[in-house]
């Protein structure tokens, strides 16, 4: 790789790019390290990982206003993490405890976070996009200039509510942001098996939503489609439909034989991955060396480990709350 | 209804109170809005919306596209995002549509989010039978509702409730369901000068007696009342109780008719098998085993899909005959 | 219109033209007689007339094959009649008797038919869709040459079922023919306030579905188009989709204050109605004269009469009957 | 599971056993074909149908899009046209997704047309908790099902039933839905040899006792089981009954149980109110009143969503601690 790594062009400052990249590795590192907590049983239920995709959480999230929602999948660890929700919160809620971002009453695939405008974590495939919508409704019938952010996989594309949503964010002209993170493979279903056209953009046309295909490996060509997605969005001009190309390097969950893929395949996406481009780029244009990158992944080490202890630390929301949070309480 | 209007009172129907409340709600607070198929310029399926485009704007009453699971889950987001829509789906028969939104959304959020995110969600549904509709119309699917923690499910049978329970739902922090019966519409009842909002708390007595309970909600009440009439000319006293909301229920008022008469008679337009009186009949089973004489009887739709034909639409809904046999029955043992 | 209307060009017959007009006004005066049954009673419940449309529902049906299926809407009577059920058995079930086509429990929007396929009568906008994807599917894995036409509105196309049928059709090139009948209203909402793209034929296309435009006031063009889709679907090329323009004349239901449209956008269709337009052409042809146009009428009003009779003469179903055909009965 | 395995049984997974099911019907009748999310390439996502893309080929294993609303209602067209679809929708929970085209269009149809139109279509769901999977993934939603006329709800909780339901309800001309408990497929059991289709008309005692009756279905039926043997060794002789179908509910067999024990214990993973349990405690409410010494208890999820610790899931979920505790509330009167 490294040696055919062509160097930023343009007028992208060092500092940016080692902050992208190490968005990215934070992701990454933590993601493994969830694998590993699910493994020796710390972390249950199902456990979505977002490696391979870590650009598409990196540069969308960058253009994501502090007023701005953001509406995401079971897949979502990466997103909260760049969202701002903090690591210690985010593992205390894998490791169910009280500390968690959801009082450990979500898990893996319900972070939530009030402050950062992060509504989950939703799992019933498709479902966060009418919610996003009616977010962004909100947001032009209060004119915040809030965007509401849509996170799905391309998968979810083919559910109703998806068709339903498009619809009306176009008719209604809302400011929402569609963002497909197409890995190509809805668990075991192929995009082809899935989507009569696999143009994606085109589907999103269809309702007159303005679309972008974008390399969701490259960190830097999200991060700019993002860019211009958030200031359609925030100027008026209704919903923009994204097509982040990405490719997800490990099992869909953590049981999953992967029939439905070769060995081969994932190793020629991983070969392409996002860490990795990146990494030789920013090497062949001076920005990171062997020293930057020993520091980064210390401090990111270290951040993990002490999430990991506080997560251990954390206290196990007692039985006797169980039937809190089912209706409001009176403050 | 009778033509006698008391001092203070004034009568109205089901519909223009249902109207009343829905424009007391958009004149008050300029976050609640109005959303759903043809609420606008058709002037909502059943006309209680009707004109409202005209005087609130195509922002605040919104027509929808026949999208049913987007609309509600958009009323999800619109409720966190800071506004306070009310989302009409024309009939509970089609909110199947967006159940997974009401059940896997709304009804979850807060608990997911470790109490972060409420829904202050309010959904209107007509729902029941009568007009000879058929079996994709006419059915009472409120208790499926009833069934899910997280939501409210209130069926107000009289002006006054279908009036003041929209603002109480809409001052809650939590999604409500709020269920009209397509009977109620038309008809007429009194309403007091100062109608505002209602509590939703708690049931009702609508009639004082002292030998049956006849335990019923929405469309049904007024069945319940005609029944109690004509049993009280068999010399049989039937207290008649609303319990208003199907969830959370009022498990104090219907114990104290209980403990009061000792008899009782459930009354609702769903289904038999697992329908609401089920429910009902198991709490008083479990909080008042020794208090009563004889066993309860459920007054139920029939188990079928509701059918056309006005004959067999009746024999298919309660009816006040099957109340009156009901309330015999356990009163003097025989139907 | 008389005097400016075409004569019929090429080599369409005349039996099959004056067969045609003799369909539609068939169909058309069985609508205006079941208005009145609505006024005076006969009729109960929601009741959704044809009146306006009756080219869609005459043309296509032309190309109905018996072995193929008919999944209709609400607003069926015309498709129904069409089809060939018999005007006895249609108004019956309206009357609620026993020798109704659906034994009086369906109504007017349940109409079914099992010797012809007639599929209903379905009363849930979209949800007929996944029923004559699935009956495509049984039709090509039985190899059975069967097609299944799916009757909808316009305003149909906004529901999520629609989205995934017309996905599912197209994936899995299932030999169904959907035939949008586009009147431009749902009810109360203009067609510009239903779907963010009006031009439906795009919507379709972005499925790779192919799909045509027709002028479903004129029963010659829907018949030729309807004719193309059958022999699409029927030669294994997959589902096709027909927007046929039309528009309603008279109320969306019995119950509509019609506040969401001008008396003059109405005069203005009617002018141009299928029937009218249809029968001046004819006279131009010196197909149809004021003679046989009266031989027509009174042949129509003496079947409809009839089945009025049938009908009033109909058994109630017994009350005992209530609870048969929720579960199917031992043969 | 004892490792000793009787003669004419074999021990076996309820994994196997329902892959053995669909085999069969699968082999035995080229109409019955199974469609559903990654039933195929990835061989469904609890492994029931690992390998049946290689064995059956991708015309009879349909991998379908993420589609609810369009595979159920496709099933439904299919069974119309013919065929004899299997269809599965990965969990109850996603079943919400198409409920309008099982209540509204599967259980209707044949009552709208009068006779003509049966629909003979197979639903098979995962449902239940117990994974830490939360609210989305958790519920046991059978009971909605359970509520609708036109439906049958088989919940097997064995390997027999599991293998030799399916056959049965295939034979069935109407629509039948098949619940699976995510916690049974790891489960083994033994299965006779000459296994087959089995009855789905009866419940089943699956243990005979006197002192009491456990009620209940699916995966609930091992922590009766469990909690039977412990109450066994308190001196208390409980009796289990397996519903094993939900519509209709077996009420011969649920009153002889209470009739033979006269004291009542229901369990079931569904949220009390409105569950299936108040059905049948109304059930035996209103046919054996004068058979019940004490009233009847519920052991039920608690009403929340369910929570993903497991502590709090735990707790939610109806344990056997539950069941003794209730059992010996109804037999000696304290808890
Ligand atoms: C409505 C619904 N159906 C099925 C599932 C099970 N399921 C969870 S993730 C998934 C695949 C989704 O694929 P995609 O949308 O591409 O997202 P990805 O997992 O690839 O990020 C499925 C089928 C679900 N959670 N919700
Ligand atoms: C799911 C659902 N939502 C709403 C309705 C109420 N409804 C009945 S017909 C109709 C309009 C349908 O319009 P369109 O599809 O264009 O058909 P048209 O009536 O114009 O022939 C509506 C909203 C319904 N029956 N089903
Ligand atoms: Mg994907
Ligand atoms: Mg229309």
């Amino acid at each position: 790789m490294t040696e055919t790594a062509e160097p930023l062009t343009g007028n992208i400052a060092a500092v940016h790019a080692l902050d992208l990249f190490r968005k990215m590795l934070r992701v990454r590192r933590f993601e493994e390290k969830c694998a590993e907590m699910y493994s020796n049983g710390k972390i249950r239920g199902f456990l979505h990982l977002y490696i391979g995709e870590e650009a598409v959480g990196t540069g969308v999230m960058e253009s994501v206003a502090p007023e701005d929602a953001v509406v995401a999948t079971y897949r979502e660890h990466g997103h909260a993490l760049l969202r701002g929700i903090s690591m210690n919160a985010v593992m205390a809620e894998m490791f169910g405890k009280q500390e968690g971002c959801s009082r450990g009453r979500g898990g893996s695939m319900h972070l939530f976070d009030k402050t950062t405008n992060f509504i989950g974590g939703n799992a019933i495939v498709g479902a966060g996009m009418p919610v996003a919508v009616g977010y962004a409704l909100a947001a032009k019938m209060k004119n915040s200039g809030a965007v509401a952010w849509c996170v799905f996989g391309e998968g979810a594309m083919a559910e109703g509510e998806f068709h339903e949503s498009m619809n009306l964010a176009a008719l209604w002209q809302l400011p929402v942001v569609f963002c497909c993170e197409n890995n190509f493979y809805a668990m075991g279903t192929a995009l082809d098996r899935s989507e009569s056209e696999t143009e994606l953009v085109e589907k999103a046309r269809s309702y007159k939503v303005s679309a972008e295909k974008v390399d969701g490996m490259d960190v830097l060509a999200t991060e700019a489609a993002a860019r211009r997605a958030a200031e359609h969005a925030r100027s008026g001009k209704g919903p923009y439909f994204l097509e982040l190309q990405t490719y997800r390097f490990k099992a869909h969950s953590m049981f999953d034989a992967e029939r439905y893929r070769s060995k081969d395949e994932v190793k020629d996406h991983e070969l392409q991955g996002p860490l990795r481009t990146f990494a030789a780029r920013l090497k062949a244009s001076g920005i990171l060396d062997d020293q930057k990158r020993e520091a980064l992944e210390a401090d990111i080490a270290a951040e993990i480990s002490a999430a990991v202890s506080f997560a251990e630390a954390g206290t196990p929301e007692p039985v006797s709350e169980l039937g809190r949070f089912v209706y409001s309480e009176a403050q | 209804m009778s033509s006698q209007v008391p001092a203070g009172m004034r009568e109205i129907s089901y519909r223009e109170a249902a109207r009343e409340g829905l424009r007391e709600a958009l004149t008050k607070d300029d976050r609640v809005f109005l959303m759903g198929e043809d609420v606008g310029r058709y002037g909502g399926s059943y006309a209680v919306s009707l004109g409202f485009l005209e005087e609130f704007g195509p922002d605040r009453i919104r027509d929808t596209p026949l999208s049913e699971s987007a609309f509600v889950g958009a009323g999800v987001g619109a409720a966190i995002g800071g506004m306070r829509p009310i989302v009409e789906v024309m009939t509970v028969n089609f909110s199947l549509l967006a159940s997974d939104q009401i059940i896997n959304t709304a009804a979850t959020y807060l608990h997911m989010s470790g109490g972060q995110i409420n829904v202050p969600l309010v959904i209107r549904m007509a729902t029941g039978g009568g007009l000879q509709l058929a079996a994709q119309h006419s059915h009472s699917l409120e208790n499926l509702y009833a069934h899910i923690p997280g939501l409210k499910v209130l069926t107000p049978a009289t002006v006054e409730d279908v009036r003041g329970m929209l603002a109480t739902a809409l001052a809650d922090p939590d999604p409500v369901l709020i269920f009209e019966h397509i009977l109620l519409y038309n008809r007429k009842g009194l309403l007091p000068e100062q109608a505002g909002a209602v509590d939703i708390d708690h049931a009702r007595i609508r009639r004082e007696g002292t030998q049956v309970s006849l335990i019923t909600y929405g469309g049904s009440l007024w069945k319940c009342l005609e029944a109690a009439e004509r049993l009280a000319g068999e010399g049989i006293d039937a207290e008649v109780l609303d319990l208003r909301t199907l969830r959370p229920l009022d498990d104090e008022a219907i114990l104290a008719t209980v403990r009061k008469t000792r008899r009782v008679v459930i009354v609702d337009e769903g289904w038999r098998s697992g329908g609401i009186s089920a429910e009902i009949m198991a709490r008083i089973h479990e909080q008042a085993f020794y208090e009563l004489d004889v066993p309860m009887e459920r007054v139920c739709a029939a188990e079928v899909p509701i059918p056309y034909a006005k004959q067999l639409e009746d024999a298919a809904l309660p009816q006040v005959e099957d109340i009156v046999a009901a309330a015999q029955k356990v009163v003097n043992g025989n139907g």
